[in-house]
């Protein structure tokens, strides 16, 4: 038996570049737009391996749209993603600042990445069910999901749909086709498929969605969702949000050195799309093809959404403690709402004054759903009745709870 | 009626649900063609196709997730945890999910799920076959946990906890399902058949979760058990030659308080029998209630008889077992206060 | 001697004991470069390198597992479970495995590993970052259950864990990181700074596992607390105007048993105090063990002031908080007998 | 948004073969001995992802050995392997006559898997820790582990070396590299991860491997391990035996017909070998190959060992009740002590009567040895003292403990 001659040794993966550093994103290819082939819904996953390992990417350094992922959206639908990403993200910056205000406890941004939620939103529909994480408020927010309502979850104030419940931001929303947000990571991608396999075994035509981070995708229930996904054939889209960092984690630590997030699917014979992640046309494109084989019967598709998480992780975070500050300048996919602007711009369906008139829209509709979320209360200020505490632990309270809540006096 | 034993009843209440509801549908690993390894979900498959009764990956954590989202879809997925010491990997699907899904999104979302498990010692199953995790659970706010110790229960009980719209988990002593164990492992054990608890009706009947039996009426000392451990308590009442009161709980959470509350006060002493290990097993939640509601009734110390603090030990099982012996000199201990 | 909170004080336990043995390391999800989202590994891979204080992916159960190998080859691996609601996909791992191991191969394998998380409420986390899973740990036999409840004892159990041969499940109360908070949320909250428990030696030293402290001599009443309840429970002593001796049981698993019997018959009374809900909380088994020690000695039932029986509901963090008053309230109740 | 135009419906796989039904192993496809090339053990994982979907074979249908994977063992190595093949085999049998017999509560055979353990336990020293399953038996008697001392396990008596504490044949023992058997599938394959780490982190030289099977890799820990193979380049080979059953479930349901198990490799960036398990040369070749990379310091590779549990279960399964009886015989890669046996006689090291002289000379170190462990007891005749039970469930017992042996008057 051969033996080593050198000892071993324990790799643990840096990432390039730590604060100080000069931002390096040479080692990513991103490849070209258009360059990637578009196969038929019906290819089998065998035959199209090499997709894990490509970057779908449709609009250009000049913002056209090019190659077979085009998914040739009318200027409306165009205009609506721009003007909802910009919604998205006003709604963000105002969160935020409604933290540093101590209007609410906690807030989560996700800037750099509008645009896979505000796509993906429109393309599945309320009747099929999203079962996202914390950064998918663009399918609530695309989906007019009232803003102020988002506010008083975001407060935990008298109205806040889910009673107080739970910290901000962690929507829950049936009518919005928008499960519960869970705390813990990872738990919903597993039940997306169960809940995916449910229609198919009611012979429904409702299909699942679920997201999840670059992260989390080390946790064992994504190897149950895919898995299940696989034996089931169940009528689901599994997005991969990978943005490159889990807190202070770069993408190698969850193994996004050694190969693509998207080549995972491989492994339990699924198909996968890799996609430019700030590119609201290839997002488009690549969740329709993988929607309509959900719904074709032919089963679950994996799409990694590669992006980047440009701002902290949530309020309780600063990034400047473990990455370049300016980082995120450098990353090459640059910004989605730049690039779908410059694109519409370049269709002659937009121009700057309409953008600056977009985004004063946003800010109007933000204030104004401030203003009415405000005037119910923020943090501390108003909540629901405390009684409510005991409810909804089971759908009758038992004697504990009963007894409990009469100790409380409530 | 027709008697059956336990693994009969349970099958009959899923067949029972199966037949009139098109929403309920069982998988777990090996429980579709093979009907299981305890043959719980035997003809199923045969009988409502390949769909309504399943097998699934070895991945409890997966079977648990997939059946909280089929039962969020609206449906009432039976799922199968081949045995319970092999929950683990489920556990924050469990814990995590099921239990708080319909809190944490304001009663908008529910998990009417049951997840079925074989539990308990008593096979020499050793270490992994024979685990009584009980208590893991009805520390969860969120979960119901049921335990029948005869074939009619088992069938009623299951059929509650599939019609329940909270998730259920349902312990299935392993021990009983061929017969009403009673723990003299040296002694020939009897079958179900022809006991007036095998005597199980055929279709559906519910029996409510939260409502304790009274397997014994007694005057002298309190006898609270669930699972295998009702049988070894009347076997014990026998053999200590004491009128004992046995009380199987049958539902651990929600758990009949009054009909607890009710015997101690009566008979002011108290002896509460698990197979799990002591520490921070389900006993000490009761013995805690017990006293805090019958303080003044009682005349001697709470006693518990329970696995000890160990792993399940394969060639000590009756060592480790808590048999009618160990009940009967707690009982007697119980009497001399 | 340095005065520090007990994020420094648990950080210069890892520092001392790996600057002394070199099988000592650190790791878990953010808890390397960044030194952990609460900071307690901060600089150790700075000092000690790459190797020895990392970040792992997001696998709870991975982490455990990786963990449970390190220390079956020898080392001492410390791994931290981001927030203790976070430790159940590390359940199966730590329950069937890290408590097993030693027992199921005969003593010849051996998992000193020290699993560490904050834990408990009281920061504003709601249902995922406020829970209080010890009952869970303490259930499970091959376990150590440690929880300290300053700066000091922080260091030294910490240290202890790390050196003891088997398994230990280390809780630390996220509450308290920053200063001993006495549940009096409405008013201002004292920084360790200054606090004799926050006066902590460099350099290594050992508290050991199994000895509680006593945190105030009385003779009325005996509280049970941990964590951050022993703060509370102080601060309610002194509301309810009682003199009351509080025990900081520090380690659960192994328990002082001496210490609380001693007590318990001294006084006459108890009261215990947990964050965990209460059905099969921790104070279940302390409530029984002191009932089955102490049943001659009790002048009026046990109480338990506890969380409740929910969720952890982030808008009502301080009516599910078991703070001074409703302590208090139960140390009345536990004088009028 | 487009919505499909027939209904959903679940797929459930199934078998092609149920009892009755005519053994078809058509659509397995065995190519040819000698086809795969062998990459140098410095390739990258991404330029060799085409060997998950081949299938790496030395000995073909005649005996010879083929190709660039041909391990070149010498005569007595390969004897050796014949010889401990049927040492296991026969060892089996007789344990499988002991169960019927009422001396063991329980048993489990390997039958047609023997040359897996008994390659890969030569490959492997005992330095290295096998982190195995309850089917790598071979790995322990291909070492000249006492056959009586496995006996006084299964028997559970007075000389269990592991006190009666487990079921029959969940062996441990640290001196001979085999790590204690867990009950709960999956869990030994991130912890010989964590193993292999520690290795690496020591600067030892020693490596780890561990064995699961088709069923258990839809275990959470099964992904949990090949995570952290990958980040941390961990020494480590990670085995799937694949013998097509899960107890009564086929391969199907652990998404077997989708996909390679090899190929679950790919999406960590992990090198993967597939290989034919009844074939001991190949199983040797790719496991040398495997464990030299793990040796450089060059990171885990994955092994498929394609097989067939010829055998029930265990001794409480029933295989006829959902698969054909006779489908072993149909298998197309045959059984391994009968190719090695052809191979050694094709090369003239071999014949008939030396192969019914090791047969009986198995038959009696066997016998030899159940008279040992008879001598002191088989189940319930003889076991460890009673107050082992209290043992080393800690390093010292606490009050509990103490009280509860003295309770139990031991
Ligand atoms: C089970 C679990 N473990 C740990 C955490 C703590 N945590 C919250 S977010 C996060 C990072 C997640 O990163 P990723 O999945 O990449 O998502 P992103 O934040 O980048 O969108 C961690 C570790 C958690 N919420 N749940
Ligand atoms: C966590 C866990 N779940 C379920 C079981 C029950 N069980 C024992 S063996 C087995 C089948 C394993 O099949 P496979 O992994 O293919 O291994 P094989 O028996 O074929 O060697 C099952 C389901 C278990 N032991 N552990
Ligand atoms: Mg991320
Ligand atoms: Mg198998």
């Amino acid at each position: 038996m051969k033996k080593n001659r050198t000892p071993l040794s324990l790799r643990v993966p840096e990432p390039v570049c730590r604060p100080g550093d000069k931002p390096d994103f040479s080692s990513i290819d991103v490849g070209q737009a258009g360059a990637v082939a578009r196969p038929d819904v019906t290819a089998t996953p065998a035959s199209m391996r090499d997709m894990a390992f490509q970057l779908i990417r449709v609009l250009d350094d000049e913002g056209r749209a090019q190659g077979p992922w085009d998914p040739k959206l009318t200027p409306d639908q165009l205009r609506k993603g721009l003007t909802d990403m910009i919604l998205v993200r006003t709604f963000d910056d105002r969160m935020h600042r409604a933290h540093r205000q101590g209007k609410t406890s906690f807030y989560m941004k996700c800037t750099g990445e509008e645009a896979i939620a505000c796509a993906q939103g429109q393309v599945f529909s309320r009747e099929d069910m999203g079962f996202p994480t914390y950064r998918q408020q663009g399918l609530l927010i695309s989906r007019g999901y009232p803003l102020a309502a988002m506010m008083n979850q975001i407060y935990s104030n008298a109205a806040d749909p889910i009673k107080g419940r739970q910290l901000p931001i962690m929507y829950s929303d049936k009518a919005y086709g928008f499960f519960t947000i869970s705390g813990n990571l990872g738990t919903q991608y597993p039940q997306a498929v169960g809940w995916a396999m449910a229609s198919a075994y009611k012979g429904d035509d409702k299909i699942a969605a679920a997201w999840i981070g670059d992260g989390a995708t080390a946790e064992g229930d994504f190897h149950n969702a895919l898995t299940f996904a696989a034996v089931y054939r169940a009528p689901v889209v599994l997005n991969i949000v990978n943005n490159q960092w889990a807190i202070s984690s770069f993408m190698g630590i969850a193994g996004g050195l050694e190969t693509t997030f998207a080549s995972k699917a491989i492994g339990y014979g699924l198909p996968s799309l890799r996609v430019d992640g700030n590119d609201f046309l290839a997002v488009w494109a690549a969740t329709e093809w993988a929607a309509e084989r959900a719904r074709s019967n032919l089963g679950a598709t994996v799409i990694e959404l590669f992006t980047y998480r440009a701002a902290q992780h949530s309020t309780s975070d600063d990034p400047s403690r473990y990455r370049p500050g300016d980082e995120y300048d450098h990353w090459p996919l640059g910004d989605p709402i730049q690039r779908l602007k410059q694109h519409l711009i370049a269709l002659g369906e937009w121009d700057e004054e309409r953008h600056a008139a977009a985004e004063k829209d946003a800010v109007e509709q933000v204030r104004a759903a401030g203003k009415e979320a405000e005037a119910i209360g923020t943090i501390g200020q108003s909540r629901p009745s405390v009684k409510t505490m005991f409810e909804d632990v089971y759908k009758e309270p038992d004697w504990r709870l009963i007894r409990q809540r009469q100790e409380v006096g409530v | 009626m027709p008697s059956m034993n336990m693994i009969q009843a349970l099958n009959s209440a899923l067949d029972a649900k199966m037949a009139e509801d098109p929403n309920v549908l069982s998988f777990g690993e090996d429980a579709g063609y093979f009907g299981g390894v305890f043959r719980v979900t035997d003809q199923l498959q045969q009988k409502y196709g390949l769909t309504r009764s399943f097998d699934a990956p070895i991945a409890e954590g997966g079977i648990a997730a997939a059946g909280i989202g089929m039962a969020v879809y609206g449906l009432r997925p039976v799922i199968e945890m081949q045995f319970a010491d092999y929950i683990y990997p489920a556990y924050d699907q469990i814990v995590s999910e099921a239990a708080k899904i319909r809190y944490r999104s304001g009663g908008e979302f529910t998990v009417p799920i049951t997840i079925r498990s074989p539990y308990g010692g008593g096979i020499f199953g050793g270490q992994t076959h024979s685990q009584s995790p009980e208590s893991l659970f009805t520390h969860i706010a969120g979960l119901k946990v049921v335990i029948p110790s005869n074939p009619y229960d088992a069938k009623g009980l299951l059929i509650a906890s599939i019609e329940d719209d909270d998730p259920v988990v349902f312990f299935e002593p392993k021990r009983l399902y061929n017969g009403p164990f009673d723990g003299w492992h040296d002694r020939p054990v009897s079958p179900w058949a022809g006991h007036p608890l095998a005597d199980v009706p055929e279709g559906r009947y519910a029996e409510p979760l939260g409502k304790a039996r009274l397997m014994r009426e007694g005057a002298d000392v309190t006898l609270l058990a669930y699972g295998t451990m009702v049988w070894v308590s009347l076997a014990a009442a026998e053999h200590a030659g004491v009128d004992a009161e046995v009380i199987d709980l049958r539902t651990l959470v929600p758990l009949d308080i009054d009909a607890i509350v009710e015997s101690v006060k009566k008979t002011g002493r108290c002896v509460i029998v698990h197979e799990a290990p002591r520490t921070s097993g389900f006993g000490a939640e009761l013995s805690a209630l017990v006293q805090e509601h019958c303080f003044h009734h009682l005349e001697a110390p709470i006693e518990r008889v329970t696995g000890w603090d160990t792993p399940y030990p394969h060639a000590f099982e009756w060592e480790y077992f808590p048999g009618p012996k160990r009940v009967a000199e707690a009982i007697k201990r119980a009497m001399e206060g």
